[in-house]
């Protein structure tokens, strides 16, 4: 009993640590990359300090209302999108002594993905506008496209492993790296992972076509609230995917936490990139070719890792 | 401890499930349903069927999402603005509610089951996947062809082209409108119009 | 396992409540009360003539079934992946002759249009 | 946790099911209901799995057996229910005297 | 209570320090005879631009609003959360109905530093030595809708009620055949993508346009051109100058590559390229004759991101016959027409120019024509002081532009034809990709029938 109380003020408060530290890292990230993007002079101090001012400028701002807004619902979807982030984050290993074992990891980590959509769903419903609305069913179809890529470049990263454990699946590349032993599961991954955390090309629920989206009639805490849960979830998956493709924890000379939050960031930052450099995309286009496209990749990436692991505890 | 977690799970687990046809918006009856769903998983999860709760938990997600969707697009006043009740034979639905419930749970009760012997505990999981891949292969095989055959009916039913024109317009197979056009069949429209 | 699953299930609250949380001090702070006309849903300035909430005609609709049954192919790849590499080509052939089975729902519903707006 | 509290729950998600498919004159409402009572059963059959069966992975099997019919009631079922509507905009079953299309 | 309050007290006066430095959140509302161009306040570090009016601290009134427009001005300022105020760049021509628009607003002159006021403002809101802005739409009681009908329900059947005073969506046909709700609904005249004063009654199904409207008020008694009031914008613009007068082509040119250049960041904008439209913004001041090496990168860049053609190319397209004749610049060549008044005009002659031309008719193909225009707008700008037009009418960005019209009345009537059927971001990107602007919009008479454009773009075939 007290091993798992001890368990569990670790897990909470390495995640939420974890999680503080990277929804900053992201804000910050967001603004250097947008500005070299645009060309403009960087200012670091004021990129370091600017998350802070801006949310408490929100915080200092009114909630809004819509008439007839279910406003319970509304209340919900942004702490079940944090929430779900924490909760994914729980069972990624951020270093070899903070991780929890869970067998069927990478089952819990798809299942808190896929409610995602639950919670994003929520939040364009609940404001009886328009825009939102249309936002929140925009999620729909996008996640209904990207999930089965996400979870089976995951299914395909455990082959090698022979487990669901997210830890055993880390402890497997101990030899090589995943990114380089299946080498199309990281694209595949991030692409699901722009989709999971609506940004940039995928970023199809708030788009400006739609005034925001579904944070169109969000002010004050409630619109802090969901941002910051939205920066969650991307560094809830870009956190898994350091764990399962860039080899969490391995790495020489520095500590596992280290590396693993060096590598985190790295796909932050590339996910921060592609947010600034590839523009929205067409919906409709997009379910076309995931699953004409993606999905098949998938399967057949799947596969492939399959040969792949078999020939290799064979020889 | 997992006792204390089975009995508020279950009570959530009862509580929403009920929740269900007493809201009268269709999103959240929707979600009603899912938390009642998350909690059997859960549930399932104390039984340590661990794996079995968490695809539960990962079909959910996106079934419940899509019965929303469902919901939504076919129900009248789908978020509840106008509070209103649709039901029909309603004392009969709550008797008959009540008498399976008695009747299972007598089951349940009463029943005598063979005692427990001692579960797998570490890779039931991996024993899953052994009984799918030999001694349970056809299931498996199986459930592949009944998945096809859910995905074409599920597409041919829904889809609104027809073979014999758009399924809205009384299309009507060639044959059939011969046969029928001796009497006085409907007109029917064109083959393949859409 | 089961104790990492709770533990969990612990963080998964502790978010919930940590987001509610902030968003009762930001409560504290603004009185989020409103008045009518600042509760118009914002579409350019001028106000709805009838609610947002309708029978949406969501277009993904047949993706969705298909989704619905697509779905259930991760349940039987989860315990496959784990003994994948002890079973070896039994499993890589039974896998692939149930994956090619549901890639012809795919083909299918492509070839008919169902994964466009209706 | 005993087989008896357990399937009680089971049998009470059931019941609960039983009544809306019952009582709902809305389509995808009586959906709801049967799922519910799917639900009753798959919570059944993991107790009866856990707790009386040994654990022998048949009974996941059979669990996962359920979760796919669930899928495949969904599937269909939504399916009938846009094809119903979409000939004789019928979304409630009253509306609906007869099954042919 | 009293706990609570000291906590709040104190959290605030712990948060107001951090928030008087951040960046003001303004949303923009572009009247005209602006002394400030709304793209000025994208650029600056200080400001954040915000797409709706909901998250905005401040309301920035840009220039005068025409009275149709003022009515929805008044609700998107009660569309603010607390605390909001109201800054108005005003020119220095008025009218008496605009002195009570905003009773609250502080007044920018011409001359007087906006960002600075701007600033200003919402740190006084932080630390209330400005009191929030009251409403200035009177606080309605919803209209009653409970209990009336056996059910509790708002009247008979189930959507007979109006709830909160607002009827439900009904059921309409569709190409998909099930006969779900449709939405009416009317967008702008603020609608951040669209050009401001742009008012749309759409109808939607899911989120397919079935129909398309353009809302007569904005022809009613929405010309800006003729009241007078717009007199500076007019005199600013080059091309309207060289209606009456020549000018030199250096100038026309330049002035038309930053037009293209302008439309192009709110494009990339508008498809969630907010750091790329920036840059493209950055480009607009220092345009020189002669030089388009940043603008030949930014091209190659454009095209090696494809997700900026993928999500452009097919969509909105128009056919030549619709467009031929009518002088719709850009958006004509674009379509294959060789459609430039500059041809006939002896300074372009003597240049050697050429129109460019595009063949897709589509929104990619927009988008290209205008950036290759820009790069020969440049060329062409080398001739500099060489003087052209004055002929009455005069080639601008957008098209054919003579004293009383512009092109923007009829690209109005082809919208509604073009963007039924689409799904809505795929409207906007078809609208914006036309590059409309309503103040020429008046002159088009609306005896002209919108249905002359082609039939409904059947996409299920």
């Amino acid at each position: 009993m007290t091993d798992w109380l001890v368990m569990v003020v670790v897990t909470t408060t390495s995640v939420g640590l974890a999680l503080t530290l990277g929804i900053y890292g992201t804000v910050v990230l967001d603004r250097v990359i947008g500005r070299s993007i645009a060309g403009e002079p960087l200012r670091l101090t004021r990129a370091l300090v600017g998350p802070f001012q801006h949310a408490a400028l929100l915080l200092l701002q009114q909630r809004s209302d819509t008439e007839r807004s279910d406003s319970a619902t509304w209340a919900v979807a942004p702490a079940l999108l944090g929430a779900l982030a924490a909760a994914a984050l729980a069972v990624v290993p951020l270093t070899p002594a903070v991780a929890l074992e869970v067998s069927s990891g990478i089952v819990y980590f798809g299942a808190t993905m896929a409610m995602v959509m639950v919670a994003v769903f929520l939040n364009g419903w609940s404001a009886n506008s328009t825009f939102p609305l249309i936002g929140g069913y925009r999620f729909v179809a996008q996640a209904l496209s990207f999930e089965m890529p996400l979870v089976l470049v995951l299914i395909a990263a455990a082959l090698p492993a022979e487990s669901l454990n997210v830890a055993d699946i880390v402890r497997s590349q101990d030899t090589l790296w995943n990114v380089v032993r299946q080498p199309l599961g990281l694209p595949l991954y991030l692409i699901a992972a722009l989709g999971v955390s609506f940004l940039g090309p995928l970023g199809l629920p708030d788009g400006i076509d739609l005034a925001g989206g579904t944070v169109a009639e969000l002010s004050g805490t409630a619109l802090l609230l969901w941002r910051a849960a939205q920066a969650a979830v991307l560094v809830a998956v870009s956190a898994m995917g350091a764990a399962v493709f860039l080899g969490g924890w391995l790495g020489p000379w520095l500590p596992g936490s280290v590396w693993m939050a060096l590598k985190t960031l790295l796909l932050i930052a590339l996910m921060v990139v592609a947010k600034h450099l590839f523009g929205r995309v067409r919906l409709e286009r997009f379910v076309v070719v995931s699953w004409v496209v993606l999905i098949p990749v998938a399967l057949v990436h799947v596969f492939l890792s399959g040969i792949l692991a078999l020939r290799r505890i064979g020889s | 401890m997992t006792d204390v977690l089975f009995w508020i799970m279950s009570g959530i687990s009862v509580l929403s499930a009920w929740r269900v046809f007493r809201t009268d918006s269709m999103v959240r009856a929707a979600y009603w349903l899912m938390v009642s769903f998350a909690a059997v998983a859960v549930i399932l999860v104390l039984l340590s069927a661990e794996f079995l709760g968490l695809v539960l938990l990962l079909m959910l997600a996106g079934e419940m999402t899509i019965m929303a969707v469902f919901m939504v697009m076919f129900m009248m006043n789908p978020a509840g603005l106008n509070p209103m009740t649709m039901v029909h034979q309603h004392r009969a639905a709550i008797a008959a509610g009540v008498l399976s419930f008695l009747g299972l749970g007598a089951v349940g009760v009463f029943g005598r089951f063979p005692a427990g012997v001692s579960f797998a505990t570490r890779d039931v999981t991996a024993r899953l996947g052994m009984e799918l891949l030999n001694d349970s292969m056809l299931i498996f095989q199986t459930a592949g062809v009944t998945l096809l055959a859910t995905m074409i009916g599920a597409l041919a039913i829904a889809s609104r082209r027809g073979r014999y024109g758009l399924a809205d317009e009384d299309s009507i197979e060639p044959a059939v409108e011969n046969s029928q056009n001796a009497g006085e069949g409907p007109p029917s429209t064109e083959k393949g119009s859409a | 396992m089961l104790a990492a699953l709770g533990a969990a299930l612990i963080v998964f609250v502790a978010g919930l409540s940590a987001w509610l949380a902030v968003r009762r001090v930001g409560d504290v702070l603004n009185r989020p009360e409103t008045t009518g006309p600042q509760r118009i849903p914002f579409s350019g300035g001028d106000p709805p003539a009838v609610h947002a909430w309708n029978r949406f005609h969501a277009r993904y609709y047949a993706m969705a079934l298909l989704f619905l049954a697509f779905d259930m192919e991760m349940v039987f790849m989860y315990p496959w992946a784990v003994v994948f590499v002890r079973e070896g080509m039994i499993a890589f052939v039974e896998m692939l002759m149930f994956i090619v089975i549901l890639m012809l729902g795919i083909l299918y519903a492509w070839r008919e249009g169902a994964l466009e707006w209706s | 946790m005993t087989v008896e509290t357990l399937l009680l729950v089971a049998a009470a998600l059931f019941g609960i099911g039983v009544y809306g498919a019952l009582s709902q004159q809305s389509f995808v409402m009586i959906m709801m209901g049967l799922e519910l009572m799917l639900s009753g059963a798959i919570l059944a059959t993991g107790t009866l799995w856990a707790m009386a069966a040994g654990g022998t992975p048949k009974g996941q099997l059979l669990a996962i057996v359920l979760v796919t019919v669930m899928a495949v009631e969904m599937a269909i079922g939504f399916a009938l229910v846009v094809n119903v509507y979409r000939i004789r905009k019928a979304d409630i079953t009253e509306k609906l005297k007869t099954l042919r299309g | 209570m009293v706990m609570r309050d000291a906590v709040a007290e104190g959290l605030r006066r712990l948060l107001i320090p951090l928030a008087c430095r951040a960046p003001v959140r303004v949303f923009a509302l572009a009247g005209v005879n602006s002394p400030t161009n709304i793209d000025d306040l994208r650029l600056r570090d200080d400001i954040c631009l915000v797409d709706s009016p909901r998250s905005a601290n401040v309301l920035w009134v840009a220039g005068l609003l025409p009275a149709p427009l003022q009515d929805s001005a008044r609700r998107v300022h009660a569309m603010m959360s607390h605390p909001r105020a109201t800054v108005w760049s005003r020119p220095s021509v008025m009218t008496a109905e605009h002195a009570t628009l905003f009773p609250h607003a502080t007044i920018v002159g011409p001359s007087e530093d906006l960002f600075e006021a701007l600033r200003t403002v919402q740190r006084a809101l932080l630390t209330k030595r400005h009191a929030s802005d009251e409403a200035l739409l009177p606080d309605e009681e919803p209209a009653p809708w409970r209990g009336v009908g056996p059910y509790g329900q708002g009247g008979t059947g189930m959507t007979g009620g109006v709830p909160y005073g607002r009827p439900m969506a009904e059921r309409a046909p569709d190409r998909d055949g099930l006969e779900l709700d449709q939405l009416p609904m009317r967008i702008g005249p603020f609608f951040p993508p669209f050009p401001s004063g742009l008012i749309l009654d759409v109808r939607l199904q899911g989120d397919v346009v079935q129909e398309v409207t353009i809302a007569e008020s904005l022809f009613a008694q929405g010309n800006v051109l003729s009241s007078g009031e717009s007199q500076g914008d007019l005199l600013r613009d080059p091309f309207r100058r060289a209606l009456t007068e020549p000018v030199p082509v250096g100038e026309l040119e330049l002035a038309r590559a930053r037009h293209h250049l302008r439309w192009l960041a709110h494009a990339l904008r508008v498809h969630g390229l907010e750091a790329l439209g920036r840059r493209v913004l950055m480009f607009v001041p220092a345009l020189e004759p002669g030089k388009a090496g940043d603008i030949l990168a930014l091209r190659r860049l454009l095209d090696r991101i494809r997700t900026f053609d993928w999500s452009t190319a097919g969509v909105g397209i128009l056919e030549r016959q619709q467009l031929s004749g009518r002088g719709l610049g850009p958006v004509a060549r674009a379509a294959g027409l060789s459609d430039d008044s500059r041809l006939v005009d002896p300074a372009y002659d003597k240049l050697g120019f050429e129109p460019l031309v595009h063949n897709d008719g589509d929104c990619r193909a927009r988008w290209r024509q205008r950036l290759g225009e820009v790069i020969q707008s440049l060329a062409l700008a080398r001739a500099g002081a060489q003087p052209a037009g004055g002929a009455g009418s005069v080639e601008s960005p957008r098209g054919v532009l003579r004293p009383e019209t512009g092109p923007t009345p009829a690209l109005l009537t082809l919208l509604p034809g073009l963007v039924r059927g689409m799904e809505w971001g795929d409207a906007v990107t078809t609208i914006v990709s036309l590059d409309l602007d309503v103040r020429e919009a008046r002159a088009a008479s609306p005896v002209e029938t919108p249905t002359s454009g082609k039939p409904a773009v059947e996409r299920d075939e």
